[in-house]
């Protein structure tokens, strides 16, 4: 089956984002596919980079990066929600003036068309927040 | 049609569940996640709440989060079944439709 | 399976406080453009969503609920609204805005699209749908 | 000494005004804040629970959260007086501490 | 005023589910260094973060309760448990986890840390305090 | 009298940042000082200068920046929080080897040391947050 996931909430503050990092990896485990996750809300602020979690913690966003990179997992932080946080890709960091840029590799800024298609799409829709 | 209803939230503080209760039909399942977990407690103010629906409803919780909050399976409804990350895909495929209620 | 899905939007928390609400209303919007099925749900907490007389002067927060209005100009005419959840808040149908559609195949006639359903008429919403987004 | 308990979360789906309620103490001031605010509704489920606190807690509301959230005077309880953000900042001075029940 | 204000650190929500419980004892462990009278309340969920035999493999994340039974070690030493809290919840007083420090005046006796108050004691608690701090 | 303020939820998701805006303002309108402002939690991320919100919204990490620069007012961000939650300034980046930094003007990182501070120096304590 072809599972879509939405994760609602930040990284470390809520258990969303990890909850919905082990359901992607058991799902894939199980010969299901995730094509895509999508982050809304203060979800966005998992694809940031600049995290940097103390030594002993897991890395939540570049366990994320990995398995997308591993399986091929479209990762896509919604614009509207990342603007008004502070996520931003070299593009909209360029067109906004800001000098710096802070998505993470294997994340790409897109709208929310992305997240409707999911739905129509995919065989089930799963969604981690608060 | 059947749903898989998720609740992430303890029970105690906030009304996620005991709206879950109210909306769910039998058939569905009810599983709990993260801080839902609390609300298999038996002994508790919303034990009664669950085991009431218990009938026609099936309800799972996720062990590793069980764990976590340190509740021994004997303080937890018997009703309310284990499962690890791979049950909750299976549980996903095999209802029709998930609703989390966040 | 049909080319269109049946979309339900849950809407259980209240505006302002929070930015759900709002970014309910914004996923929403785009949704329409998709030719899908749309309904709204709004219970417990997100009946307050629907007030009228909403004035964020005072909070310096930009007022979203005018947009409310502007549904049914994207053919979202369904917004259920959950009896019980009013009553335990002390609201009525006359507390909530008038929120209008016109039916293009009933001579543009004006209809409300305000729908209130009892708690178990919403249970039966809930689960007659293809997906269940939560907000 | 006497506290200044502020409540922003909705009664209806969240513990803590009730929680605060059966916390504080006689003298004490409740300042019902952001979504709090709804707390203050008459004709609610919670609001014998607030008026059977009003004869020894002042009970307040943002007068500029409630406008925002389409509550007219008529709908709220009378024993819960209306400030602005000056008379919350007056309420922190008066009493000698204040409790958030975040 | 004397030099030593009295702090309280109120806890009412569940670990792991939110990161407030974490970051609370991240503020404990820093003001034990301050000189300050120090207690902590746990009620509502927050009674959930002593429990004892927490173990996060399943879940990834850290597991941060043996973190309380240093506490001692920082002259952090009153931690007020409500009872009635427990009992909504279907918990004793002996499913959370023990915590203990050493009494210096009393010929460094071990004692609990961890004291049961009823709702009632509770409010009187929160009500004797400088400064009250909420996670 | 000194008051003390911390926000401990993050901008636009929860109104805290926007209410302890305006307790502040309101206090120093009355002649109450508001010597410092604590950012804890998500509430680490009012700080960042990657935030671009609607134009008919408010902005406000910059109204907390003209605040605080009007007011001299002292806004200090948690620095565990901020790691954690990818918040970083030009120092930070640098020992930490990222290419960008995002902490905005008038903030700055420190520890939490400057909260215990603020509740033994300061008359009144109100906190912010969800």
């Amino acid at each position: 089956m072809k599972f879509g996931i939405v994760v609602s909430e930040g990284p470390y503050t809520h258990q969303a984002a990890d909850t919905a990092y082990h359901f992607a990896k058991a799902a894939l485990d199980k010969g299901h596919t995730v094509p895509r996750v999508f982050f809304y809300h203060d979800g966005v602020n998992v694809s940031t980079n600049l995290s940097v979690p103390p030594q002993d913690e897991r890395h939540i966003q570049k366990n994320w990066t990995a398995l997308a990179q591993d399986n091929d997992i479209d990762l896509v932080v919604c614009i509207a929600a990342a603007q008004r946080r502070g996520i931003l890709d070299e593009n909209e960091a360029k067109r906004q003036g800001k000098d710096a840029a802070n998505l993470a590799e294997g994340f790409r800024i897109s709208g929310l068309g992305q997240l409707i298609e999911m739905g129509i799409e995919y065989d089930r829709m799963v969604m981690f927040g608060d | 049609m059947s749903t898989l209803h998720t609740v992430n939230k303890s029970p105690f503080g906030d009304g996620a569940l005991k709206s879950c209760l109210e909306h769910c039909k039998p058939g569905d399942g009810v599983l709990l996640i993260e801080d839902g977990v609390y609300g298999a407690l038996s002994g508790s103010t919303i034990a009664a709440d669950v085991t009431a629906r218990s009938a026609d409803v099936a309800f799972y919780r996720l062990d590793g989060d069980s764990k976590a909050r340190g509740l021994p399976a004997d303080k937890l409804l018997g009703d309310v079944k284990a499962v690890g990350y791979d049950g909750f895909v299976d549980l996903v495929a095999e209802f029709d439709c998930t609703q989390s209620w966040l | 399976m049909s080319d269109t899905k049946k979309f339900l939007y849950v809407n259980r928390k209240a505006p302002y406080g929070t930015i759900y609400a709002l970014e309910s209303l914004e996923v929403v919007l785009i949704a329409a453009a998709f030719d899908q099925d749309v309904s709204l749900a709004f219970l417990d907490d997100g009946v307050f969503q629907l007030t009228k007389g909403q004035d964020t002067d005072g909070i310096g927060v930009k007022n979203f609920s005018p947009t409310f209005r502007a549904l049914g100009d994207y053919e979202v005419t369904k917004l259920y609204v959950e009896k019980e959840s009013l009553d335990e808040r002390g609201l009525e149908p006359s507390d909530l805005q008038e929120i209008m559609w016109e039916d293009e195949d009933d001579d543009w006639e004006e209809k409300p699209s305000i729908r209130i359903v009892s708690r178990s008429e919403m249970a039966d919403i809930m689960s007659d749908q293809d997906v269940v987004l939560s907000f």
